[in-house]
């Protein structure tokens, strides 16, 4: 796969002679791990003739930051950190998988309200990611005001969100059981529904405007980059890149957790309004109208916030695992965020495999830019929204 | 300009070719002198600019008043910059190639109308001339991507060879019709030709259609030609690093940095002289206005227009850049040559 | 800044108890004076030291959570262009300060190190973050993670927090101005720095 | 599906190769040969009463030193002191090594579970990478952090870390680095925390009572 011969338009490794006599070779390009497109230190070997990209290599491993080692020496609880640092962009995403998942080891029941709290800040950190996709990926498009704006609107939830738990962008709130603190008594409820009815009704018309109906972006992204649901399940591609190419699926309503079950949203997929379904102006108008709907659960998730205690255990509990193994998925923003925690009964975990989204979903660039521009292939690479902490965890 | 000439063969005592001299000497300090200060303006207004437009404030504290010093303070900084040229380049080109770049933009400076008796030469040829010399920007652009001996810089050289050269013509093509309704190549004559207010300036609709056109052809094609979003490709911060100018340090990097903003006031300012009155007053009753300051007024606000697109506009992807230029815009603008013809033998406008 | 460290135990390669030999506190940040102290000079030093504190360009270089912050740091609200930092320039050749955002793995700190090396002289670094400072939490069984970035590259302000806010980030860059504008002279990078510099090999 | 149902079809396609079901109401998991696997993931992925089109997660376990009791008295892992020196030990790893598969059907909406046990010797699995694209850098992954070798892998290199680093960090007896190729991984002691765990923590200083009440 990796060290054959790359055809493109009939044409491969050895066989790049355009004019007879004169022996031409491919381009080796290093995008990375410094490079303003590749979201951190995400590393790509390009092999190109010109513009055109024969071989994408990605190479990972420039954040590996030892978070599966680590969650075999940290107690479950502590734990609780290190997912925030998985997805920096939607750490409350993170942090509800992760308490899912020992919760379900446990066995462990968790109150209403603290699951409505679960959603709602789940929700407004899905809102804040899918903000930084759409604006990072007009930078990599060359536009530089929506960044501005998106980020102008994400230091609003940032506010929110560092209302109730306290940290500004990793909040390590959720714990095994319940949330760490209440809801705070200052008019939160009230000014997190009043965002969300700003961001529905009088910002998301603004980007759409200004990027997603701009005729320069759709002809950069449309027909650009098509990921075919085939290739997609193929490659275990999840979240807003599964359903992109058109797939139904999405884990808060096909493999429901928490409470989504109560509320009344829609799952978005692509339809190839611009260009062909599975491109990358598919990707990027899902997570828009992700916004959306995560708008709509917010809403209904505060209106019918029920009152009762907002953690099952006291927060000083030591978190004790009964004997077992089992995999744990929830929708993060990124795609399925799954934990596959084997407890030996005791504090620790004794293995705790991570299946992050974006480590799946980066993949599908070793097939998908092979014959892209290099242009392309940065809105492809843009289009994945990949986050290297999750990558290479 | 004949002041200067009175000035340098009677008080001063010089001949007529000494005078000549003296008089070219101080227009090229002065001109370049200009230069340094547009691009030192243009800078600071650039941050100012992309700064309001991203709902904040730009450069705030250096020389305290909004930051006017910003550009001024990034300029010596620049000049305090290790100089590194990377071991594997081509050092002779690598250290020409951004003079070639000023220098483009610099000659082009010379023809440049600025007041009815104030121009640094004045010839006849005087926009073929600019045309001529401002592609000599190209060259350097070209020598810079290839003697870095960096792949990004060779890509970004690449391109931006391809969409200037590509980009000539229909700049020159746009400018044909108002030639064409002048009967002169001088940039003063085509500027006398307007005479008369805005309806007269060949941007007016209602005098020729085309002409009309042939500024907004001209406008695109400039934006391409100065290397601006969102046809920036030799630089494309987003993918190609920093394009042909991604190994230059210090010194070199702010002649590249220089000729940018030069280069987009000249192609402004051409602008100004082709489409928009050059330094005519818009309404007659405001003639006491300095005829420098009209120009330089108008040159501005097409600077600023040229932002607004910049900070505003997602960038093309290098192949679409292409074909704008090769399927759109050259036959838009000879159906322009060839419309604004046939317009101006209907009604006997032709010169 | 002392560099106290525990005398490796016996066994250990030559080129690592040379890297670890720190004791050089009288090389450490040595500074030589302008021997002539005339106005001019004075003030064309003054000049210079307010250019280059006026205007500290970034490299666009992000490695994890705290890139965001700094992201946020040159946003609307907070807007690091105020200070005439917003020029992230996204090569190393035309930057002054280099904000290490982030956790700084193994594999990462050769190619950091490429990088501080093609920006030219004078620049700065800012360790932004407890995992840039320390490891930070890291630290204890991050088998992949160096525990420091002041292992790699010599740095001149540590902004603390995980991640630290955009305030405290602004305050770092404030921090690194007074330290500017203080300097005189020419600044020679100590020696331990250097030497210990080549030991790293770079990596594509 | 039922899984056991699930597991009934497979035992009937790979005879003697299953190894095993076993009910568990958290996640219950089927054992198969090792060699086998690739061929019942095949089974899995290509019989239409299955049709598993998503690998959701390939996991890679270092069985050593577990506590099969369940009392949570596993081996506990290496790290580095507060002084920031590695921590050594004698012990010396027996343990197996072990591969979890998890499938997912989109269209029937069921999932399974498959395990796999290699020794530490061999530590050589079937690779499945033909299957499912994404079990490519899933097993690179695991070969990466356990040094399990997946015969047959068409890109056998290391995912996350460099190609030279020395040994497989996810194994319980990993010991960490001090240097690796000139960049120091030891930590220095102006980390360690400055107040010792005896003192109470940096509010109560050692020999200050607790405040009572």
């Amino acid at each position: 796969m990796a060290n054959e011969p790359t055809m493109v338009n009939g044409r491969g490794w050895g066989d790049q002679d355009h004019v007879p006599g004169i022996k031409s070779e491919l381009l080796e390009l290093n995008m990375g791990p410094q490079h303003p497109a590749t979201h951190g230190v995400l590393r790509l070997l390009l092999h190109t003739d010109g513009e055109i990209v024969y071989k994408v290599t990605p190479v990972l491993g420039y954040l590996h930051r030892c978070a599966e080692k680590i969650a075999e020496g940290v107690n479950y609880k502590q734990w609780v950190v290190y997912t925030d640092r998985f997805d920096y962009l939607a750490p409350m995403c993170c942090n509800h998988a992760y308490v899912t998942a020992v919760e379900k080891l446990m066995g462990q029941a968790v109150p209403e309200r603290a699951e409505h709290i679960r959603v709602a800040t789940s929700e407004l950190s899905r809102i804040a990611s899918h903000l930084i996709a759409l604006a990072t990926f007009g930078l990599d498009m060359g536009a530089w005001t929506p960044l501005l704006y998106c980020f102008r609107e994400r230091e609003e939830i940032l506010n929110l969100l560092e209302r109730i738990s306290g940290g500004r962008m990793l909040y390590n709130y959720m714990i095994p059981g319940g949330v760490r603190y209440d809801v705070p008594n200052d008019n939160w409820v009230a000014d997190v529904l009043d965002f969300v009815d700003l961001m529905e009704h009088n910002k998301l018309p603004e980007y759409n405007t200004l990027l997603s109906y701009n005729k320069i972006f759709i002809e950069r992204t449309a027909d650009v980059g098509i990921i075919d649901a085939k290739t997609a399940l193929d490659y275990g591609c999840t979240g807003p890149v599964l359903r992109g190419s058109g797939v139904d699926f999405d884990c808060r309503r096909d493999d429901p957790y928490s409470v989504y079950h109560k509320f009344d949203w829609q799952v978005q997929i692509g339809h190839g309004e611009k260009g062909t379904v599975g491109d990358c102006w598919d990707r990027y108008i899902v997570r828009a109208r992700e916004i959306e709907q995560s708008c709509r659960i917010i809403r209904q998730a505060l209106q019918t916030l029920p009152d009762g205690p907002y953690q099952a255990l006291a927060l000083k509990a030591i978190v004790k695992v009964p004997a077992g193994a089992a995999y744990t998925r929830v929708e993060s923003s990124k795609g399925e965020l799954g934990h596959y925690i084997i407890s030996d009964g005791g504090q620790t975990a004794f293995r705790n495999k991570v299946r992050s989204p974006s480590f799946c979903n980066l993949q599908v660039v070793e097939k998908v830019g092979v014959g892209q521009m290099v242009s392309d292939l940065v809105a492809l690479v843009g289009s994945l929204d990949i986050v290297l902490g999750e990558i290479d965890r | 300009m004949q002041l200067l000439y009175d000035f340098f063969t009677g008080q001063a005592g010089m001949d007529l070719a000494g005078a000549h001299i003296a008089v070219a000497s101080l227009m090229a300090v002065l001109m370049f002198t200009v230069m340094a200060l547009c691009a030192i303006i243009f800078t600071w207004m650039e941050r100012k600019v992309a700064g309001f437009m991203q709902s904040r404030y730009g450069p705030m504290y250096t020389g305290r008043w909004h930051g006017w010093a910003q550009a001024v303070a990034d300029m010596l900084k620049i000049l305090g910059k290790e100089d590194i040229i990377p071991g594997e380049a081509d050092k002779g080109m690598f250290q020409f190639a951004p003079i070639l770049v000023l220098l483009g933009s610099l000659l082009a400076w010379a023809a440049i109308p600025w007041a009815p008796d104030f121009v640094a030469a004045d010839f006849d040829l005087g926009l073929f001339y600019i045309f001529a010399v401002s592609s000599l920007v190209v060259i350097g652009i070209l020598m810079a991507g290839w003697s870095s001996n960096n792949k990004w810089a060779l890509y970004g050289a690449a391109r931006g060879a391809a969409q200037m050269v590509s980009y000539e013509i229909p700049l020159a093509l746009a400018a044909i019709p108002v030639v064409m309704r002048t009967g002169s190549l001088n940039p003063q004559d085509i500027i006398i030709a307007q005479q008369g207010g805005i309806w007269n300036w060949n941007i007016n609709p209602i005098m020729n259609p085309f002409l009309f056109i042939a500024f907004f052809m001209y406008f695109i094609a400039s934006i391409a030609e100065t290397n601006r979003g969102p046809f920036d490709m030799p630089e494309t911060e987003s993918e190609l690093v920093a394009g042909y100018h991604t190994e230059y340090t210090g010194m070199r990097f702010a002649f590249f940095f220089l000729s940018e903003y030069a280069n987009l006031f000249l192609v402004s300012m051409i602008a100004t002289m082709l489409f928009l009155g050059g330094w005519w007053a818009p309404f007659p009753g405001m003639a006491w206005i300095p005829p420098a300051l009209n120009f330089i007024i108008k040159g501005v606000l097409l600077v600023f227009l040229n932002m607004w697109v910049r900070w505003t506009l997602p960038r093309v992807r290098v192949d679409q850049l292409m074909f704008l230029c090769w399927k759109v815009m050259i036959p838009l603008s000879l159906l322009c040559v060839v419309g604004a013809g046939l317009w101006m033998m209907a009604w006997g406008q032709l010169k | 800044m002392s560099r106290e460290i525990t005398p490796p135990p016996a066994g250990y390669d030559a080129g690592r108890e040379q890297m670890l030999d720190f004791k050089v506190d009288e090389q450490l940040l040595q500074v030589v004076e302008t021997d002539a102290k005339n106005f001019i000079l004075t003030t064309v030093d003054e000049m210079f030291n307010w250019a280059r504190l006026s205007s500290i360009w970034p490299v666009t270089f992000g490695l994890a959570c705290c890139a965001i912050e700094m992201m946020a740091t040159s946003a609307t609200r907070y807007d690091i262009d105020r200070f005439g930092a917003g020029a992230f320039r996204a090569t190393p050749r035309q930057a002054d300060l280099m904000i290490v955002s982030g956790t700084v793995t193994a594999k990462m700190a050769t190619r950091l190190k490429l990088i501080y090396d093609q920006m030219p002289e004078p620049k700065w670094v800012i360790a932004m973050g407890s995992c840039a400072i320390g490891g930070g939490p890291y630290f204890k069984y991050g088998y992949h993670v160096v525990k420091g970035v002041d292992f790699i590259v010599p740095v001149d302000v540590y902004v603390p927090g995980c991640p630290p806010r955009p305030e405290v980030l602004l305050d770092g860059l404030m921090r690194l101005q007074d330290k500017i504008r203080g300097r005189k002279g020419r600044f020679i990078a100590p020696k331990w720095v250097t030497d210990y510099a080549k030991l790293i090999p770079y990596r594509k | 599906m039922e899984q056991n149902a699930i597991y009934e079809l497979l035992a009937g396609a790979l005879g003697d190769g299953a190894l095993g079901f076993t009910e568990n109401p958290l996640e219950p998991w089927a054992a198969v040969e090792t060699a086998k696997v690739a061929e019942a993931c095949r089974f899995l992925r290509d019989d239409p009463r299955l049709d598993f089109d998503q690998l959701m997660c390939l996991s890679g376990i270092d069985w050593d030193g577990f506590d099969e009791a369940g009392k949570g008295k596993s081996v506990s892992i290496l790290g580095y002191s507060d002084d920031g020196q590695p921590e050594k030990s004698d012990r010396v790893a027996t343990g197996d090594l072990g591969v979890a598969y998890h499938l997912y059907s989109h269209a029937l909406r069921h999932k399974f579970t498959l395990r796999v046990r290699v020794t530490r010797e061999s530590a050589t699995v079937p690779t499945i990478s033909g299957l499912w694209s994404t079990a490519a850098w899933h097993e690179r992954e695991a070969w990466d952090l356990l040094g399990l070798k997946f015969a047959g892998h068409p890109d056998p290199r290391r995912m996350l870390m460099e190609e030279d680093w020395v040994g497989h960090p996810l194994r319980k007896d990993y010991v960490m680095p001090d240097l690796w190729n000139g960049v120091p991984l030891q930590g220095q002691p102006y980390c360690a925390n400055p107040f010792p765990v005896e003192s109470g923590g940096p509010d109560k200083p050692a020999g200050d009572k607790p405040a009572e009440g």
